[in-house]
C-alpha cells in the first residue's frame, strides 16, 4: 500500500494558518458595529461574519469575527482581524488588495510584504484554486462592508 | 455470479489516470460517475457517423439520428419499468425534471392552504422548486423528520399526509446518507389520500433495480452523469394519465403540432415535453450507459454495493474514536454513500490532503444544507461515495490516507 | 486569404462517410452542423481525463472540470463579444434560452396592453413563447411582415414599434429564406421607445461576425449543435442591467446561495440561472468549436458562404421554370440557405430522390409554418443550407439531382 | 459527375401511387357528414381531411378527401377513398390493420392481399421508414373519425 504524502500541504498549511485556525484570535461579536458583514460561500458553506468599531478617526478601534468553515477561511479572517487593527479603512482596502496580489502570483515589494505581516503565509493557496475562495471570503465579506458602511454615510 | 471489477476497471479510461502521480481513487460518485470506453464510443459514432437533426429530416442520416434517438429513448423507459417510451421525457438533469414536474403539473394543481410533504433529506433540487411554488400559491410545506441514526421518521406520518396533502416528494436514497427510503410504502399512503408522489431517484436509479410500475409513482426523476452517460441528459417518468393532462413546459420547435401567427397546438407525447433540438447525442450515450448496466445486472450491481458498503463501514469503524459517521445502520436501507466528520478537521481540509493522495472525496453541504446544518448540526461532510469500479483496496487507501491526515494534522497543530 | 476548405473537410470525419454508396453530400446546415474532430476530442478528452462534477470539488479532476467549464464560458462570452462571461448563461438550445428570457424576464415585464413585436419569419422558438406570455398576461403580439421577396417590410415600423411594446422578439437570420435582417436598426429603435430587443441568433451565430454590444442588444441565443458544437448546448447573452435583475429560472441546486427548510438565497451570476449539473462535456465542447471557427475567423466563414450562395443561386437559376425560389437577391442580405418549391414535384418526395444520390436536403415547414403557410403559401418548402465545408461541386451535385429527379418524375407521371 | 440514380424509388413511387397522386379520386368535400376527421403530420405538413356519409346499413355510402401534401400521404388517401365504399365500418378497419401489417412486412394471404387493392403499392414505403406516416396519415385519421363517431352514438 503506498503511503499518502502530504509534503506539497506544508505550503498550504503553514505553522500560522493553523495556529490561527486553532487558536483564533478576535472570535466574538460587537454589539451594534459600525460596520458589520457575512460572508458565505456556497459551494463549501464556509462562512465569515465580521463586526468593525471605528474611532473618531475613522480608523479600526474594534474588530471581531464568527462563522466557521476549514481551516483557511478562518485563520485569513484571524488574521484579518490583527492586521485592520488602527488602520483606516483605505488602508483596509489596500491589505485587501495585497491579498489578491499575492494570491495572484504578483511580485511585491519588501514594503508591501512587510504590511501583510503574516497575510503572506496564504500565498501557499495558489497552488490550491478551489481554496482561493476560502482565503479571500474575509477580505470580500470586509469589503462588502465597508463599502455599504460608505453608501450609508 | 458476482461482478468482476477488475474486467469492469478496464472499461473505464479514467480509472488509469494518475493524480500528482499517484492512481485515481474516484469516491465522488454520488456527484457524477465515471464513464465506459461503451459511452465515449457511443458519443463518438453518433458525431462520426450520423450525426443529423431529429424528427424531421428525410435523408438518411436524419432517419437514423431519429431512430437511434427514439431507440435510446425505449431503453431508458425499459430500464426503469415504464409502460411505453411516451411515459419518458428526456430533460437536462434530475433538477429540470422536477422542475418541469412543478411548471406543468403543480402550477395546475397545487392550490391554496394545499400542502406539499416533502422530508428533511432532500437535496435542494427537490426541496427549492416546491418552496418556490408553495410560496406562489399560498401552499404549505411539510417535513417527514429524519431521525438522529439518519433515517426518516415516519410516526406521524398519518398526520403530515393528509387530505390537504396533493404531493408527495421525496428522495429514493439521500445523497448524504446513503439512507434508502420506503417510497413505495409511503406512495401508496400518498395515494389513499389522493396525493401524487414524486420521487426523486438521481441515487437509486444508478445503482439498483427502479421499476416505476412496481413503485407504482406518479413522477420518477433521475440523472444520466450519476449512471454512466453523458452529462446534460436525463429522464423524468410520468404516469399516462398524468401526462395526458399536463401543460406545456417550454415551448418551441418539435413540441407543437401546428402552428399560426395567433396560436399553436400541442404535439404528441411526449415530443410536447422536449422543445427545441434534444441532445440527442446525450440521450444516446444514455442508451449505451443503460446497455451497460443491464449487462452486468442491477441486482448484482446493487449487491456488489452493499459489499463494499459492509466493508468499508467495517473497515472506518477503527477510526470511530476521530470520526462522526452517518447514516443508517441497517445495511438493506443504505446505499454505497458514506458521510463523515471529525471535530479535528474540517472537512474541506480533508478533501484537500486526500486528493494529494489521489483519493478523490466530496466535501460539503452535498447540495443538503438544511439536513446537515439544522439535522447533523454541522456546516459539512466529507463523503465517500462508490460504484461498481470501486474495489476493497480503495477502501484500504482511503483508511490509511484518513489515518495520515489525522496524523498530519495533529503534528502540525498544538493541542487545542 | 481564403479558407482552404479541402483541408477543413479533412477535419469532419462523417464527409468521408458513403450513404448508399454515395459520397456524403450535407446540405442541412441549418437544422444542424457537422463537427469537426477538434470538437469530438473534447468530449472525449473531457471523459477519458478529467470527468467530475463542476464547482464544488476539493479534487484535481473536479477542479480541472470547474475551471475548463468556466473557460468554455469564458471562449464563449468572448465570441459573441459579451462584455464579461458572467452575461453568458449556458442553456439546452436556442429554444431554451428564448423560454429563459421569457419565463424570468417577461413574466415581469409584459402586463396587459403591453405590445410584444416578432417577425412573420420567425421559427416556433421564438414565437410560441410569446404567443403563450401574451396569452397569459394580456398582451398582444404584432408582427412585422415579410415582403414578396422574403425580407421584413420595415413600412409601418413606426406604428408597430411604439410605446406599448415592451419586447422586440426577432430572429437575426431566417432560417427559411436565409434574410439577414437589420437588428441594429431595429434594436436603436425599440430603445427608443422603452422597449427591450431579444435576437434569435440561432443562424447567424454560427455564420457570420456577431458582437453583442455592437448590436447593442438585451438578449441574444444561440445553438452549440448548430455551429460546430455537441447537442445538448447553447448560450444566451443578457444584458448586464436586465440580468441582474431577472427572477431565476430553474430551481434547485448549484443555482442557489444558501438554502434553509423554508427558503433560499440566489446564488451569484450567472450560475443563477443555471440549476442542477451542467452539460459540461457539452460547454467544453462548445468551447472547442468557437476555437475551431476563431482560428478560420468568423469573417472569412463569412464571406466564403456568400461566395458559396451567390454560385448556388447562380447554378440553381437555371431550374428557375421548374422552381420556385425564396429569399432575398440582395446577397449582402442573405445567409447561405436556400429554400425553393416546384408545383409538380412536392419537397417530401424530392427529399426522398436527393437522398438516394447521397444529398441531405431538408422538407417542410421548416419550424415556420405560418411563414410557410400563409407567406409563401405553400404547405413545404426544400431547403438546402451550406457550411465552411460545402464546395461549389456540391452545388453542382445538387442542381443535377434536381434535374434528375424532375425527369424521374415526370418520366413516370401522366401529364397533368 | 456522378448520376442520381433512382433505381431504389421504383418500390416507393409505384405507378399506381403516381396515378392515383396526380388524379386524385373523390377529391373533394361532403356537407355535414356523418364521419369527419382531420390528420396532420408535424414533421412534414402533410394533411388529410376525410368525410364520409353511412346509409341505413351504416356501410360508407359516400366518401371525399382533401388536403395537400406528398404523393405518397395523398395517394394513399386517394385509395383509401375507393376502398371504404360499401363497407362497413368494422370492414374499414380491418383495412386500416390490413395496410399496418403489409408495411410491417407481415405474410398476408391471398384473401388479404384481394381486400387491399391497390393499397398493396404501398408495401414499398417500408424501406422508407420516414415516409411510413404519409402512407399511413389518411388511415389514421379515418380510424379517428370513426373512433370520434362511435363514440358519440
Ligand atoms: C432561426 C432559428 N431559431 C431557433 C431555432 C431553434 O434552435 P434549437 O432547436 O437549437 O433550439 C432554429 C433552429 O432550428 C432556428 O433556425
Ligand atoms: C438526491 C439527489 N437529487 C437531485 C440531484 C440533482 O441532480 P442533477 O444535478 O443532476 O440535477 C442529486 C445530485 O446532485 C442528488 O443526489
Amino acid at each position: 500500500m503506498r503511503d499518502t504524502s502530504f509534503d506539497q500541504l506544508d505550503d498550504l498549511y503553514q505553522e500560522v494558518i493553523l495556529d490561527h485556525y486553532r487558536n483564533p484570535r478576535n472570535r466574538g461579536e460587537i454589539p451594534s458595529p459600525h460596520v458589520s458583514a457575512r460572508g458565505f460561500n456556497p459551494y463549501c458553506g464556509d462562512e465569515v461574519i465580521l463586526a468593525l468599531n471605528l474611532d473618531d478617526g475613522r480608523r479600526v478601534d474594534a474588530v471581531a469575527f464568527s462563522g466557521q468553515g476549514c481551516s483557511i477561511s478562518q485563520a485569513s479572517a484571524s488574521i484579518l482581524t490583527e492586521l485592520v487593527k488602527g488602520k483606516s479603512l483605505a488602508e483596509t482596502r489596500r491589505l485587501s488588495q495585497l491579498l489578491r496580489s499575492l494570491i495572484h502570483g504578483d511580485e511585491l515589494t519588501d514594503e508591501e510584504l512587510d504590511l501583510m505581516g503574516e497575510m503572506e503565509a496564504l500565498r501557499g493557496v495558489r497552488r490550491f484554486p478551489i481554496r482561493v475562495k476560502c482565503a479571500l471570503l474575509a477580505w470580500a465579506t470586509l469589503d462588502d462592508g465597508i463599502e455599504e458602511y460608505e453608501g450609508g454615510q | 455470479m458476482t461482478l468482476d471489477v477488475e474486467k469492469i476497471r478496464r472499461d473505464f479510461p479514467i480509472l488509469s489516470k494518475l493524480v500528482y502521480g499517484k492512481p485515481l481513487v474516484y469516491l465522488d460518485n454520488a456527484a457524477t460517475s465515471q464513464k465506459p470506453r461503451q459511452v465515449i464510443q457511443a458519443l463518438v459514432d453518433y458525431y462520426e457517423g450520423y450525426n443529423a437533426n431529429v424528427h424531421r429530416g428525410v435523408h438518411a442520416l436524419s432517419m437514423e439520428s431519429t431512430e437511434r434517438y427514439e431507440e435510446a429513448r425505449r431503453k431508458v423507459a425499459g430500464f426503469i419499468g415504464a409502460p411505453s417510451p411516451e411515459n419518458l421525457i428526456f430533460v437536462r438533469n434530475t433538477t429540470e425534471g422536477i422542475n418541469l414536474a412543478a411548471s406543468s403539473w403543480g402550477a395546475a394543481n397545487i392550490g391554496p392552504g394545499d400542502e406539499i410533504l416533502v422530508t428533511e433529506m432532500e437535496h435542494h433540487s427537490n426541496l427549492v422548486p416546491w418552496q418556490r411554488l408553495a410560496k406562489a400559491k399560498g401552499a404549505r410545506m411539510r417535513f417527514i423528520p429524519v431521525t438522529e441514526e439518519g433515517t426518516l421518521d415516519l410516526s406521524d406520518l398519518d398526520t403530515l399526509l393528509n387530505h390537504r396533502t396533493k404531493l408527495v416528494a421525496m428522495t429514493h436514497m439521500s445523497n448524504v446518507l446513503g439512507a434508502i427510503n420506503p417510497v413505495k410504502d409511503i406512495g401508496a399512503k400518498a395515494h389513499a389520500v389522493g396525493a401524487r408522489i414524486l420521487i426523486d431517484a438521481a441515487q437509486s436509479v444508478p445503482h439498483m433495480p427502479v421499476n416505476v410500475q412496481d413503485l407504482d409513482c406518479d413522477f420518477l426523476a433521475f440523472s444520466s452523469h450519476k449512471m454512466l452517460g453523458p452529462t446534460g441528459i436525463g429522464g423524468l417518468y410520468v404516469r399516462s394519465e398524468t401526462l395526458e393532462k399536463m401543460e406545456p413546459f417550454l415551448t418551441g420547435g418539435e413540441m407543437v403540432l401546428e402552428v399560426t401567427y395567433d396560436y399553436a397546438t400541442w404535439n404528441d407525447l411526449p415530443m410536447r415535453f422536449e422543445a427545441g433540438t434534444p441532445n440527442i447525442a446525450g440521450s444516446i450515450g444514455l442508451g449505451a450507459a443503460v446497455d451497460y448496466l443491464e449487462s452486468l445486472g442491477m441486482e448484482q450491481v446493487h449487491r456488489r454495493e452493499r459489499e463494499l458498503t459492509a466493508y468499508a463501514l467495517d473497515t472506518l469503524k477503527e477510526l470511530s474514536e476521530e470520526f462522526n459517521f452517518y447514516g443508517p445502520t441497517d445495511l438493506n436501507a443504505r446505499g454505497a454513500i458514506v458521510s463523515f466528520n471529525s471535530p479535528d478537521i474540517h472537512p474541506h481540509d480533508l478533501g484537500t490532503m486526500l486528493d494529494q493522495g489521489g483519493i478523490a472525496i466530496r466535501a460539503g453541504h452535498h447540495c443538503a444544507m438544511p439536513l446537515i446544518r439544522d439535522r447533523l448540526g454541522v456546516a459539512a461532510t466529507a463523503r465517500a461515495s462508490f460504484y461498481i469500479y470501486n474495489t476493497k483496496d480503495e477502501v484500504d487507501l482511503l483508511k490509511a490516507a484518513l489515518k495520515d491526515a489525522l496524523r498530519y494534522f495533529s503534528k502540525t497543530l498544538a493541542p487545542k
